[in-house]
C-alpha cells in the first residue's frame, strides 16, 4: 500500500480551476519530485494535502487513512509536515524553541504542569532540548540554538523551518522550493542534507522546485503540473526528456 | 406610526455616526492606526462653529468653512508631532499615543473653553418636514446630516478611486515601503489623509452638535468611540461600510430603545454588533483577505 | 507644613500661623468638572470672605480642594491627600457616587463630613459624622412626587433618568415609590446611560406615545438642556419636572431660554433671586469666576458658613485634633439652625439629612420664579 | 551551554523584579509602621498593585497571545463584584480569613469563567475586529451590572433589573446590588501584604506560562498562525486557555480593588473602556511582552497624576503630555536609535532589564 | 550613472556593510553576486533609500542622493525590484502596475508601458483582475518586474529577479532584462544564479560578508577558479 494515495484532486478559485483530476501515489520511501511551470497548481496541492485549503473534489488517504479536509493540525497528527515557500518561522523565537514547538505533540505535561514547574516539567523539558539539538545538529544549526529565527540568514532560515517539520516526526514531508534563493553550492550542500535526512528519520519526502540540478540529483520520480492538471508521471529520467515537459515547463 | 418616527431618529442618530465613522475609517484604512484622539477633533472643530457664531456672529457656513481649516491644520499638527515619530514602531503605541492626545485635547479644551456646557446653535436652520399630517417629522438636523454623509461617502471614494493621491493613498496602506518604491511620499500620503480626516472632523462636529445642542469639553469622546464601533461594523476601512455601519448602529440603538429596554439598550447594542461580527467577521463590507499560503 | 506645595492653588497662604484646614474634593476635571469647578470657586468664595471678616473664632481659613474626576477610587485618594496636609474638616464630596466612598473613610478616620451636593443615603447612611446641605434623593423624589400630586400638575407621569448614576436613579427610585403610595400614576419610565446622553428622542417619544403630561426629570442640566431642545423639535410639550441637578439651566452658554419656558424645578437656590445674600453672592461669584454660579456652589458656599456657625457656637479653635472638631460638630450641627442662600432655617438630624423648605421655581420669562 | 543561560535569564529577570517589589514592599511597611508614609501613598498601595495585576493579565494577551483586548476591565469588573457580593452576603456567615480567601478564589474563578466563555466566540475574529468585540463584551458587562439590583430580607433573596422597587422587599430588606449604586460596605480585607504576595504569584504564573510547553505554543500561534497548525498545535484551545488565564488575573486584580474601598460601582471611568484603555497603556508604555514592565508602567502611571495634584486644574493636562513624551521616548525608533547612542537604554535606565530578549 | 563610494551600513549592532564603493556606467548591466547574508540586499536598499547608511555616499549622475528621500529618488528615475516581491496584495494585478506608473503622468507613455509588460509577461494580462496576494510565487515575481518597468526608469536595481521562476521562465527573464538593457536602460542586478547572470553581465562585483572581494569584467570572472567553486557550483 502506498503512503500517500491522491485520486481526482480538484480545487477551484472563484473561476479558476486551479487543479483539476490531480492523482498521485507515493511510495513508503520515495523522494519525490512535484514539478511545473509558475501558477501551474504544485503550493496549492500542498495546501490540499495540508488541510489549509478545503480541495472541491477528490480524495486523500495517508497510510490508508482518509485525510480529506480534515484539519491543518489534525493532519499533522496523522504524518504530513511541510515548509512553505514563502519561509514562515516563529521569527520571534529562539531557533530551539521554534524545534520545541515542533516537539509539541512527542512530550506531553499539562499547563499547570508548566505553571507551577512540578518535577515532571524538568524532566520533559530537559528531553525536549535533548530532541531539539539533536535535530539542530543535523543541520549544523545547534550552535545557532538560542538566536531569534528571524536574525538568521535566508539559507538557515529555509533549513530551520526543515528541522522544525522533521520534529513532528511525519510520515511524509512535503517541502515547497527548498532551495529557492540558494547559490549552486549551498544547493548542494542542501541535497546532501535532504537525502541524509530521508535516511536518519526514515521519511518520505515529496518536493517542489524550480531547480533542475536538484531535482534531477535526488528526486526518484516525478509529477508534471500545468495548469492545474497533471502533464506527466513516472521516473526522473523518463520525465525529464518528455517532449511535452520540455516544452511547457524546461525550454531549449 | 411609532416605528417609522423611531426609524428616522434612528437615521437621524445614525448618520452622525456615519460622518464621524468616516473619518475614522479613513485615517484607519490608510495609515492603519485607530485615531482615538478624532472624536476631540470632533469636539475642538464644534467650539470653532460655536465661536464663529454665537460670539462673533458670522454665518453659519463661513463658521463650518473657518472650523474645516482650523481642524485640518490641528490634524496635520497632531501627525506631525505625536505620530509620525512613531511610524515605524507597532500600531500599538501609535493608538497609546492617540489616546494621549485625546487627553491632550480634552484638558486644553477644558482650559479654553471652560468646563460649562455651552448651547449650541444649530447651523441647519431648516426646520425639516412634516409627513402624515404632522405625524411624521423629519428634522432638518436629520436630513442635512444625512445627505452630507452620503456626498461625503461619494466624494472620498471618488477620490481614492480615481484622482493621483487616492492612489497613492491605497498603496500606502496595503505596504508602505513598497509604496515609497513606486515614488509615493508616504510622509505626505499620510499627513493628507489626516487634514483630509480631520476636516471631515469639522463638518461632523457641526452637525453632531446641531442634533444634540450641548457641546462641552467631553462631547467627542462618547460618540469617537460609537463611531468607531460603526467603523468595524461597517468593515473597517470600508468607505461604503463607515456609512452603513453608522447607520446601522444609530438605528439599532434607537430601536432596542424603543422596544426592547432603553436601561440595556448599550447592551443591546453591543451584542447586536458581536453577533453581527460572529457572521461576517470582518464587518459588512469588509473584504476578507485570505492569506496564500 | 508646606501648604502651598500640596494644595491645588486654591488654598490661602497662611504661612505656618494657625488656621482651620477645610478640604474640599470634587471633579474639576472629566465629564462632571462643571460641577465641581462651580462648588470650588463657591467655597473659595466664602472662604475669603470669612478670612475678610476675621476668620472663624478669630482663625483664618486655608482651604485646600482637590480632583476627583468624580471617580470613587480617585476620591479616595484626593481625600489622603487632603488628610496629608493636614485637613480637619472635610466639605465635599461633590458627586454622590465617590462620597459612598469618602464617607467610608472619613468615618473611620472620625473626620468631620459636610457634602454640599451629594444627595445619595448610600453617603450618609451608617455614617454619624457625614451630613448634606443638598436635600437628599429620598428627599428629593418624595417632595417632587408630592408637590405634583398636591398642585395637580399632572395626572399621567413619564420618568426619564440616568440609569447609571447613582445620583439621578436614586431620585427615580424614591420618587417612584412615592408616587406609588400616593397614587400618581407613571405611565412611562425610561432611562439613558452615560454612554448615550445625547439622544433623548426615543425617550420622549414614548413618553408621548404613553400620553403622559409631564415629565419628571431628575438628571443634570447639561442632558437637560437638550432634552428641552429635542421636545420642543418634536413638537412635545408635556410640563417638565427637573429637581436640584437641573439649577443651572439658564446660565449654560447661548441656551434658548424660551425653551426652559414653564420648568419646574426644585431647587432650593435661585440667582436672581431678590435678596441681599443672593445679589452679594452671585456678583461677586460672577466678577471673580465669570458665569453664574448655580444651586452646587450656593450649597457650597452655604456650607462654609454652617461649618463657621457650627464652629462657633461649639467654641472650638483649630488647635483641636479633626477628630475632637469631628465629635463636637455631630453634636452641634444637629442644634444649629442656619439661615442661607438655599434655605431658611436649615437643620439637621442624626441621619445627616437637611431639613429645609424645599422651594419649587417655575421659569417665568428666562427667570425663577417662585410658585407659592 | 547556551541552553541554561538563556533559561536562567528570563528567570533572572523574575528574580529581579520580585527581589525589587520585596525590597520596596519592606520599605513601604517600614515607613507605614514608623508612621512616616502619608495617607495618600497608604491609600495607593493596594490599588496600584491591583492596576499591576490587571495589566500583567493583559500583557499576557496583548504581548503573547497577540491579540488586542480593549475589555479587560470588564474581567475587572466581574472579579470585582462577584467577589464582593459574595464577601457581602456571607459576612455575617462566614470568619474573615476563609471568606476572603474564598472570595479570591471565586472572583478570579467568575472572571476566568467570563474569560472562558466570551473568548470562544471572540478568538474566532482577528485584529480590530476581535479588540472591538472585547470592548464590546466589556461594555455589556458593565451595563448588566448598572441594571442589576438584587436585595435580601426575612423572605429570601430578590433580583430584578429594572429598579429597587419592584424587589418588593420587606422595609428590613438590604440591598446587596443597587444598580448603579453598585455594593456598598464591602469588607476591606485587601492589605498591602495580601496585594503584594498575590503580584509575586502573578509574575510567578505569567513567567513559568510563557516558558512552559503550552506558553510557547501560544508564542508560536501568534508568530504564525498556520505554521502553528501545520505543526500540528490546537490552536483553538491554547488560545483559550492565554485567554483565560489572561482574565483570571484581571479578576483578581478585582478582588483585590473591590476588597479596598467602600462603595462599588461600574462606571466607565473604573470598569469601562476608559479603564481598559488605561490598562493598555500600562501594557505598551511598560514593554509588549514585559511583564516587569507592565508592573512599573502601571505604578508610574497611577502615581504620576497623585502626585501632580499641587497643578490644579493643569493636573490632567500635564498628565497627558508626559503620557506622549514617555510614549515617543520608549517607542519612537529616532529616538530609541538617539538613546542607544548616548547609553540611555531601557536598560541603563532600569538597571538591568532588556528589551527584547528571547524568553 | 551610479556611484557608490565607502558605504557603510549597520543594523544595531551588526555591520552589514563595511564600506564597499563600486559604479554602474550607463547603459551597463552589473551583476552583484555573493552567498546568503553577504549584504547584497542591503546594497540595493541602501541605494534606493529605503535604508540610511551609518556613512558613505551614493552619487546618482553625480547627484549625491545619499540623503534624499526614497520616493524621491524613483522620480529621479530609478525603479527597485525588491527582494520578496512587495507587490500589493490587495490590489489587483492592473492596480498593481498602474501603482508602478504613479510617477508618470503621460496617458500615452503610460499607456505603451502597459503594452510593453504584458508583452513580457503574457500571464499578468491573463490575471489582471485577479489581486495580487492571490497569484502564485512566480506570479508574483513577474508582477513585481513589470510594475518597476512601468516607471520606465533609467536605472533598474533587481534582487534576485529570477527566484522562484520555472526554468523556462528563468531564461525568460535573462532575455528580458537584455532586452532592457538594449532600449537604454541601466541594470543593477542581485542574482544567486551567478552563472546566468554573468552571462548577460558586462561587469561584476562579488561581496562577500560586507566587503567586494572581487570585481571586473563578467566573461573573465565566469572563468575565474575560485569563482566557479564558490558560486557558480563546478
Ligand atoms: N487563494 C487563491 N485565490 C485565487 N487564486 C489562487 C489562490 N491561490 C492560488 N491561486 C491561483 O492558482 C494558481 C496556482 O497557484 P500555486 O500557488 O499553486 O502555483 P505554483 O504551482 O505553486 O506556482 P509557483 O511555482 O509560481 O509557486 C495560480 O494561478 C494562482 O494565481
Ligand atoms: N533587518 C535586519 N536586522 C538585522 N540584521 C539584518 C537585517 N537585515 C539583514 N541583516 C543582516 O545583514 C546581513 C546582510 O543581509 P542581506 O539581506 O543584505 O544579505 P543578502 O546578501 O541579500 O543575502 P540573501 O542572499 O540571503 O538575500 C546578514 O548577515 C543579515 O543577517
Ligand atoms: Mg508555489
Ligand atoms: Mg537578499
Amino acid at each position: 500500500m502506498s503512503l500517500l494515495e491522491v485520486t481526482n484532486l480538484g480545487i477551484s478559485f472563484g473561476g479558476l480551476r486551479a487543479v483539476d483530476e490531480f492523482n498521485l501515489s507515493i511510495e513508503q520511501g520515495e523522494l519525490y519530485g512535484l514539478i511545473g511551470p509558475n501558477g501551474a497548481g504544485k503550493t496549492t496541492v500542498f495546501n490540499m494535502l495540508t488541510g489549509i485549503y478545503k480541495p472541491t473534489d477528490g480524495m486523500i488517504y495517508l497510510d490508508g487513512k482518509n485525510v480529506t479536509g480534515k484539519k491543518t493540525a489534525d493532519i499533522n497528527k496523522a504524518g504530513v509536515a511541510r515548509t512553505f515557500q514563502n519561509i514562515r518561522l516563529f521569527g520571534d523565537q529562539s531557533v530551539l524553541d521554534n524545534v520545541k514547538i515542533g516537539l509539541h505533540n512527542s512530550f506531553e505535561y499539562g499547563t499547570a504542569t508548566g505553571i507551577f514547574r512540578l518535577p515532571k516539567y524538568f524532566a520533559t523539558e530537559k528531553e525536549m532540548d535533548k530532541k531539539a539539538l539533536e535535530i539542530l545538529s543535523v543541520f549544523g544549526l545547534d550552535s545557532s540554538a538560542d538566536i531569534l529565527a528571524s536574525n538568521l540568514p535566508y539559507g538557515k532560515q529555509r533549513e530551520l523551518e526543515i528541522a522544525r517539520a522533521l520534529a513532528t516526526n511525519p510520515k511524509l514531508l512535503l517541502l515547497d522550493e527548498p532551495a529557492a534563493g540558494m547559490n549552486p553550492n549551498e544547493t548542494r550542500d542542501l541535497m546532501n542534507t535532504i537525502a541524509l535526512i530521508r535516511k536518519e528519520f526514515g521519511v518520505t519526502i515529496l518536493l517542489i522546485e524550480h531547480d533542475m540540478k536538484l531535482v534531477s540529483g535526488i528526486c526518484e520520480k516525478l509529477t508534471v503540473l500545468n495548469f492545474g492538471r497533471v502533464l506527466a508521471q513516472g521516473k526522473t529520467s523518463d520525465v525529464l526528456n518528455d517532449p511535452e515537459v520540455i516544452k511547457a515547463y524546461l525550454g531549449e | 406610526m411609532g416605528f417609522l418616527t423611531y426609524l428616522i431618529n434612528g437615521l437621524s442618530l445614525g448618520s452622525v455616526y456615519a460622518i464621524i465613522a468616516l473619518g475614522y475609517t479613513m485615517v484607519y484604512g490608510i495609515a492603519k492606526m485607530l485615531n482615538f484622539a478624532h472624536g476631540d477633533v470632533i469636539m475642538i472643530g464644534a467650539y470653532v462653529v460655536f465661536m464663529c457664531m454665537a460670539n462673533s456672529g458670522m454665518p453659519a457656513v463661513l463658521s463650518i468653512v473657518i472650523s474645516i481649516v482650523c481642524c485640518t491644520a490641528l490634524g496635520m499638527i497632531i501627525e506631525k508631532i505625536a505620530y509620525k515619530p512613531l511610524r515605524k514602531a507597532t500600531n500599538l503605541a501609535v493608538l497609546i499615543t492617540a489616546i494621549g492626545v485625546s487627553y491632550f485635547l480634552q484638558n486644553m479644551a477644558l482650559m479654553l473653553f471652560g468646563s460649562n456646557p455651552v448651547s449650541f446653535t444649530s447651523v441647519i436652520k431648516w426646520q425639516g418636514i412634516s409627513l402624515a399630517g404632522g405625524a411624521l417629522k423629519i428634522t432638518g438636523n436629520a436630513i442635512i446630516t444625512i445627505i452630507t454623509c452620503v456626498v461625503i461617502m461619494i466624494v472620498l471614494m471618488w477620490f481614492v478611486k480615481n484622482t493621483k493621491p487616492g492612489q497613492a493613498m491605497r498603496a500606502v496602506s496595503e505596504d508602505k515601503e513598497a509604496a515609497i518604491l513606486m515614488g509615493i511620499n508616504v510622509n505626505a500620503t499620510i499627513s493628507l489623509t489626516f487634514a483630509i480626516g480631520s476636516g471631515l472632523a469639522a463638518i461632523a462636529g457641526a452637525l453632531l452638535c446641531s442634533s444634540y445642542p450641548s457641546l462641552t469639553p467631553y462631547t467627542g469622546s462618547m460618540p469617537g468611540i460609537k463611531a468607531f464601533t460603526a467603523a468595524v461594523f461597517g468593515g473597517i476601512g470600508s468607505i461604503p461600510g463607515a456609512l452603513i455601519g453608522g447607520l446601522l448602529l444609530g438605528i439599532i440603538e434607537i430601536l432596542a430603545k424603543a422596544y426592547i429596554s432603553s436601561q440595556l439598550a448599550d447592551a443591546i447594542v453591543f451584542a447586536v454588533l458581536i453577533i453581527v461580527l460572529l457572521v461576517k467577521p470582518t464587518g459588512i463590507l469588509g473584504k476578507q483577505i485570505k492569506e496564500k499560503v | 507644613g508646606s501648604d502651598k506645595a500640596a494644595t491645588g492653588g486654591e488654598s490661602v497662604d497662611t504661612s505656618g500661623e494657625l488656621t482651620w484646614r477645610i478640604g474640599g474634593i470634587g471633579p474639576i476635571t472629566g465629564g462632571a468638572a462643571q460641577y465641581g469647578q462651580g462648588v470650588m470657586n463657591a467655597i473659595q468664595l466664602a472662604v475669603d470672605e470669612v478670612n475678610e471678616a476675621g476668620g472663624i473664632n478669630g482663625y483664618n481659613i486655608s482651604f485646600n480642594f482637590q480632583d476627583d474626576e468624580a471617580d470613587q477610587q480617585k476620591s479616595v485618594n484626593a481625600y489622603n491627600t487632603l488628610k496629608d496636609w493636614g485637613m480637619q474638616i472635610l466639605e465635599g464630596t461633590v458627586t454622590s457616587g465617590a462620597g459612598q466612598a469618602v464617607s467610608a473613610e472619613t468615618y473611620a478616620d472620625r473626620m468631620f463630613m459636610l457634602t454640599p451636593s451629594a444627595s445619595s443615603t448610600d453617603v450618609t447612611s451608617g455614617h454619624d459624622n457625614v451630613f448634606q446641605v443638598c436635600f437628599s434623593d429620598p428627599n428629593q423624589g418624595k417632595v417632587s412626587a408630592d408637590y405634583i400630586k398636591d398642585n395637580e400638575l399632572a395626572t399621567k407621569v413619564g420618568v426619564i433618568y440616568d440609569s447609571s448614576d447613582p445620583y439621578s436613579s436614586g431620585v427615580y427610585q424614591t420618587f417612584a415609590a412615592e408616587a406609588q403610595a400616593i397614587g400618581l400614576e407613571i405611565v412611562a419610565t425610561e432611562a439613558f446611560t452615560a454612554d448615550s446622553k445625547t439622544d433623548f428622542t426615543t425617550q420622549l417619544q414614548k413618553c408621548k406615545d404613553a400620553e403622559a403630561d409631564l415629565l419628571f426629570l431628575p438628571f443634570y442640566y447639561t442632558e437637560g438642556s437638550i432634552v428641552l431642545t429635542q421636545a420642543n423639535q418634536m413638537g412635545y410639550a408635556p410640563v417638565m419636572f427637573g429637581v436640584d441637578g437641573f439649577d443651572g439651566l439658564l446660565s449654560v452658554e447661548n441656551f434658548d431660554v424660551s425653551l426652559a419656558e414653564g420648568v419646574y424645578l426644585l431647587t432650593p437656590f435661585a440667582a436672581d433671586a431678590e435678596d441681599e445674600a443672593t445679589k452679594n453672592f452671585v456678583s461677586k461669584y460672577e466678577e471673580q469666576f465669570g458665569g453664574t454660579p448655580n444651586q452646587f456652589a450656593a450649597d457650597a458656599y452655604d456650607g462654609v458658613y454652617i461649618l463657621k456657625k457650627a464652629l462657633e457656637s461649639a467654641g472650638l479653635t483649630p488647635e483641636a485634633s479633626a477628630e475632637e472638631i469631628c465629635e463636637a460638630l455631630i453634636a452641634e450641627i444637629q442644634k444649629v439652625s442656619y439661615d442661607g442662600l438655599t434655605g431658611e432655617g436649615m437643620s439637621w438630624n442624626d441621619k445627616g439629612e437637611v431639613s429645609k423648605a424645599p422651594k419649587a421655581v417655575i421659569i417665568k420669562d428666562g427667570a425663577y420664579a417662585s410658585v407659592d | 551551554m547556551n541552553l541554561y543561560k538563556n533559561l536562567n535569564k528570563s528567570t533572572q529577570k523574575l528574580l529581579v523584579t520580585i527581589g525589587v517589589i520585596v525590597v520596596l514592599y519592606i520599605v513601604m511597611s517600614v515607613m507605614e509602621s514608623t508612621g512616616n508614609l502619608s495617607s495618600l501613598m497608604k491609600g495607593l498601595l493596594v490599588p496600584v498593585c491591583a492596576y499591576s495585576l490587571v495589566a500583567v493579565g493583559l500583557n499576557l494577551c496583548v504581548g503573547y497571545l497577540g491579540e488586542l483586548s480593549l475589555g479587560h476591565a470588564g474581567f475587572m469588573c466581574v472579579g470585582a463584584f462577584s467577589s464582593a457580593f459574595f464577601s457581602r452576603v456571607f459576612q455575617e456567615t462566614i470568619p474573615d480569613v476563609p471568606r476572603f480567601i474564598l472570595a479570591l478564589v471565586i472572583g478570579t474563578a467568575m472572571a476566568a469563567l467570563f474569560g472562558f466563555l466570551i473568548a470562544i466566540p471572540v478568538l474566532r475574529l482577528r485584529g480590530d475586529y476581535l479588540a472591538i468585540v472585547t470592548l464590546a463584551f466589556g461594555e455589556i458587562i458593565k451595563n448588566v451590572i448598572n441594571v442589576m439590583y438584587i436585595g435580601k430580607d426575612s423572605k429570601g433573596v430578590h433580583f430584578s433589573i429594572k429598579d429597587q422597587l419592584s424587589l418588593g422587599m420587606d422595609i428590613d430588606g438590604k440591598m446587596l446590588i443597587n444598580g448603579p449604586q453598585g455594593i456598598t460596605g464591602t469588607p476591606r480585607q485587601s492589605t498591602f501584604t495580601i496585594a503584594v504576595l498575590l503580584l509575586i504569584l502573578a509574575l510567578v504564573v505569567t513567567h513559568n506560562f510563557v516558558n512552559s510547553r503550552t506558553g510557547r505554543a501560544v508564542k508560536a500561534i501568534r508568530d504564525n498562525q498556520i505554521a502553528a497548525e501545520t505543526v500540528g498545535l490546537p490552536v483553538t484551545k491554547y488560545k483559550l486557555v492565554a485567554f483565560t488565564i489572561s482574565a483570571a488575573i484581571a479578576g483578581l486584580g478585582g478582588v483585590l480593588y473591590a476588597h479596598n474601598i467602600n462603595s462599588l460601582t461600574a462606571t466607565t471611568n473604573n470598569f469601562g473602556y476608559n479603564m481598559s484603555i488605561m490598562i493598555l497603556v500600562y501594557v505598551v508604555l511598560g514593554g509588549i511582552g514585559n511583564f516587569s514592565g507592565s508592573v512599573i508602567a502601571a505604578v508610574v502611571l497611577t502615581m504620576l497624576p497623585e502626585l501632580l495634584r499641587g497643578l490644579s486644574t493643569y493636573r490632567m493636562l500635564i498628565y497627558s503630555i508626559v503620557l506622549i513624551v514617555l510614549m515617543l521616548f520608549n517607542w519612537a525608533p529616532a529616538i530609541l536609535k538617539w538613546r542607544d547612542d548616548h547609553g540611555l537604554t531601557t536598560a541603563a535606565i532600569l538597571g538591568k532589564f532588556k528589551k527584547k530578549e528571547v524568553q | 550613472m551610479l556611484e557608490v563610494k565607502d558605504l557603510i551600513v549597520n543594523y544595531g549592532v551588526i555591520q552589514a556593510l563595511k564600506g564597499i564603493s563600486f559604479e554602474v556606467n550607463e547603459g551597463e548591466v552589473i551583476a552583484l553576486i555573493g552567498a546568503n547574508g553577504a549584504g547584497k540586499t542591503t546594497t540595493l536598499q541602501t541605494i534606493s533609500g529605503m535604508l540610511q547608511p551609518t556613512s558613505g555616499q551614493v552619487l546618482l549622475e553625480g547627484v549625491d542622493i545619499t540623503k534624499i528621500p526614497g520616493h524621491k529618488i524613483v522620480s529621479m528615475g530609478m525603479a527597485h525590484v525588491p527582494e520578496g516581491r512587495r507587490v500589493f496584495p490587495g490590489l489587483t494585478v492592473l492596480e498593481n502596475l498602474k501603482m508602478g506608473a504613479y510617477t508618470r503622468s503621460n496617458k500615452k507613455e503610460i499607456a505603451d508601458a502597459f503594452e510593453r509588460v504584458y508583452e513580457s509577461f503574457p500571464r499578468l494580462k491573463e490575471r489582471q483582475n485577479q489581486l495580487a496576494g492571490t497569484l502564485s510565487g512566480g506570479e508574483q515575481q513577474m508582477l513585481a518586474m513589470g510594475r518597476a518597468l512601468m516607471s520606465q526608469p533609467r536605472i533598474i536595481l533587481m534582487d534576485e529577479p529570477s527566484m522562484g521562476l520555472s526554468p523556462i521562465y528563468v531564461e525568460e527573464i535573462f532575455n528580458i532584462i537584455q532586452e532592457i538593457s538594449k532600449a537604454g536602460t541601466t541594470v543593477l542586478l542581485v542574482e544567486q544564479n551567478a552563472k546566468k547572470a554573468l552571462a548577460i553581465a558586462d561587469r561584476a562585483y562579488v561581496l562577500e560578508t560586507g566587503n567586494i572581494v572581487l570585481s571586473g569584467d563578467a566573461k573573465t570572472l565566469m572563468n575565474d577558479d575560485s569563482i566557479k567553486k564558490a558560486y557558480l557550483g563546478e
